[in-house]
């Protein structure tokens, strides 16, 4: 487990694939990385589509800050109930073993630390685990929020997925924020299309997977930071 | 028997003066007290302060409220939607004021006001554009920001089933603001799909103790689709 | 209404009863004094039997701290729950439109100001309507508050029933506290045995009610507080 | 699907390591987690703290575990009772912490700990032996007190029906303490009477989400008379 493995087309290694990851690949990666049993709140866009990658051997219980433990799959044709729908505003259905509360113990629930990961999208990750994203920082911006601040200090592990880098090919992934901050020091992963990344407050950043034609090279490059090599070595949870 | 029912939306909200602090219930469509909103905005008060999770989506019901130009300020999470034209505009044309809360952050403060908590330390927006100005504190090596309750005049919420007493119960995500919104207000106003004989609603059951809840104004099933 | 009685045998005056009144009388003339439609929470002890004289026509709603709105009368034989206890651990009973709910929400209601009216006991009340019920103060005693310091904060109204006067003769309304206080300015009315006083920031201590051979000049002497004679002018409520 | 169901209360107890903080629910004998009080007994981990609303009655449960020995400091709301004989004399020969808090300001703090709010401004107790010490503040000209929330390591409650993944619904005034300790714990115990299939609880009626329960022992009617 320990031999390095420096050929990018060994399929067999699951932390050097030989192609950038679609984003229904991220998907599935973060959906096999949550472990069983975890409580997970998915945030709005990208993040809800790794629910359908979660097995029921999983047991991965579903939060929607709305008020909702045990949420299932979109509801779709008859089983739309307005009543009820995930913080996306979409219906979906109820799994066995549900339960409803109301918006302050949704996120005293959320605040108080009880959920185990939230997966969220990103404009911005410092390498100090700061999010950034809530708000552009353009001056003609209506701020909204939402649930995301909370989410950021609330769950006990915080994932990120975004592409690595802008439209203009700056890297998302910064030694400090340009963007407004959501939650200082909150993020623990970040997957990438190139990359993932795992966020520590005393290893710093450690590049646990890498896609494509991508080296830690060009990700040190790319981003302007340390990173650490973590590819050839015994992978953790990292789940806290 | 007291009842709290009442025969219509506009009698239940006669005395909301001009200036009062309005709680709207609901997330999206689900709990949003649809026939109050309406009978607001007939009733003409002006000067509001709103307090709802968003700002009003396309031309109908809080939007309506805003485009009427009834409304001086919102306090609110997530303004800013796919369409929210009409606050963007009022918004940007400077004739609308926003507060823009964290949303765990207003349902705590909301619940606050009900609890009879003079204010909180919370880690939600720490360090972040929303908590400047607030006072800040480390508490067992955690940051926290302070945070306030939010009162009301009057909360306009929606229900499922309520007793003549105003004990209520919800349906699925529909519950989200209401039980906490009932707790904030002078007056809670609720709107109700049934109602029901007293005695009827499982005590374990209830979500909202009766003596939270002001007027009830039953609002048929048929009415709300 | 406003002519002065000064005969204390006049019985159509109930503001002036020619006998000093029974706890079994006090009780009575506290539930006749709860207006109708109210919430009241009834404290440990004497406060506990007013119950006995509230009626169904004034569809009080009785709320006891330890999570129950809609209490009805003590449970004998049969009807015993052992899961059904009031505040002072008696079995008691639950009406049409009873609510259940954790301690937390239980508290939150008294101190959100949502119970109009609490009955309690005292050891001493204050000119200024300060409370004194927990604690007496002695060297050896054991503290022990329970929900004494919340509901004295928490109800709109706090009235108070006690005896006017220790075994010793003392009185225990007094210009300030020399037991361990529970709440502060919290106390509107006190119902004794031989008075009926109300207390107002603005207007001090009114004597609303006198009973026996007691007489205004015999109360200030008593107390030393400059007292109110409000025997011969038109009650009001004082309920806020 | 992952069961929270345990064989025996001795399993479900055994890492209770000396020196934990534990939460015991119920008020008087409703909610009293009577076997696992018993259970932590027979453990007999020593220097425990302790939260409760009493401390302790006659010669059983809590007043036992205190007799024992096993508890180094008690946090309650009303430790002198009739039959407090117990922890009376061990008080009075200085072999027991007590820290009193208002039963009020003992759930809200219960509570914080559970919804992650660092401190809290308290009406309750402002002017009292009880803030002696504590940080004050008059808010909108009302006077309060800075109250800190109670975490635990282990919370020890009782339940009317679970179901595997530990959804709970209590019975009455049972219900006291037992919701608001189960969040405030790192690890929550809980007896019930009766277990129920993944699913037969009504999701509107659920008290605690089952993921504030870590385990689950089922005590039958007949054990607990």
């Amino acid at each position: 487990m320990s031999t390095a493995h420096t050929d990018a087309a060994d399929r067999t290694n699951p932390r050097r694939i030989d192609h950038t990851l679609t984003r229904a690949e991220m998907a599935q990666r973060v959906a096999a990385d949550i472990p069983s049993g975890s409580v997970v709140n998915l945030g709005i866009g990208i993040p809800t589509s790794v629910s359908n990658y979660l097995t029921a051997e999983q047991d991965v219980i579903l939060h929607t800050e709305n008020g909702m433990l045990g949420m299932g799959p979109e509801a779709h044709g008859e089983e739309i109930d307005n009543d009820l729908i995930n913080a996306g505003k979409i219906p979906v259905t109820e799994l066995p073993g549900a339960s409803y509360f109301h918006h302050a113990d949704s996120f005293a629930m959320m605040r108080g630390g009880h959920l185990d990961i939230a997966v969220l999208g990103a404009f911005q990750v410092s390498a100090a685990g700061d999010l950034a994203n809530w708000h552009t920082g353009a001056a003609d911006a209506i701020p909204a929020v939402g649930g995301a601040m909370d989410l950021a200090v609330g769950a006990k592990n915080v994932f990120v997925m975004m592409e690595l880098t802008t439209k203009k090919g700056e890297s998302k992934l910064v030694d400090h924020l340009t963007y407004p901050v959501t939650g200082l020091a909150c993020v623990t992963r970040v997957y990438t299309e190139v990359a993932v990344f795992d966020i520590s407050k005393t290893t710093g950043v450690t590049v646990t997977a890498i896609f494509g034609d991508t080296t830690i090279d060009s990700l040190i490059t790319l981003t302007g930071l340390p990173l650490v090599d973590g590819t050839t070595t015994t992978p953790t949870t990292g789940i806290s | 028997m007291i009842s709290k029912l009442h025969d219509s939306v506009d009698e239940a909200l006669a005395d909301i003066r001009d200036g009062a602090t309005v709680m709207i219930g609901g997330f999206g469509q689900a709990g949003q007290p649809v026939e109050l909103i309406d009978g607001l905005i007939r009733h003409g008060a002006t000067d509001l302060t709103i307090v709802n999770n968003n700002a009003g989506n396309g031309e109908v019901g809080l939007a309506l409220l805003i485009k009427s130009g009834f409304v001086r300020k919102i306090i609110c999470s997530f303004p800013r939607q796919s369409d929210s034209q009409i606050f963007d505009a009022r918004y940007r044309a400077g004739l609308i004021e926003l507060e823009v809360v964290p949303q765990g952050n207003l349902a705590e403060r909301i619940r606050a006001a009900g609890a009879g908590i003079g204010s909180f330390f919370s880690p939600t927006g720490f360090g972040t554009l929303l908590a400047e100005g607030k006072e800040t504190r480390t508490i067992d090596g955690k940051n926290y920001v302070l945070e306030s309750p939010i009162h009301a005049d009057f909360s306009l919420i929606k229900a499922h089933q309520s007793d003549p007493m105003g004990n209520l119960v919800y349906r699925k995500t529909a519950r989200n603001f209401g039980p906490i919104m009932a707790t904030a207000a002078k007056t809670t106003i609720v709107q109700v799909t049934d109602v029901v004989d007293l005695g009827a609603l499982d005590p374990e059951n209830i979500i909202t103790p009766g003596i939270y809840v002001n007027r009830i104004v039953q609002i048929s099933q048929e009415a709300c689709a």
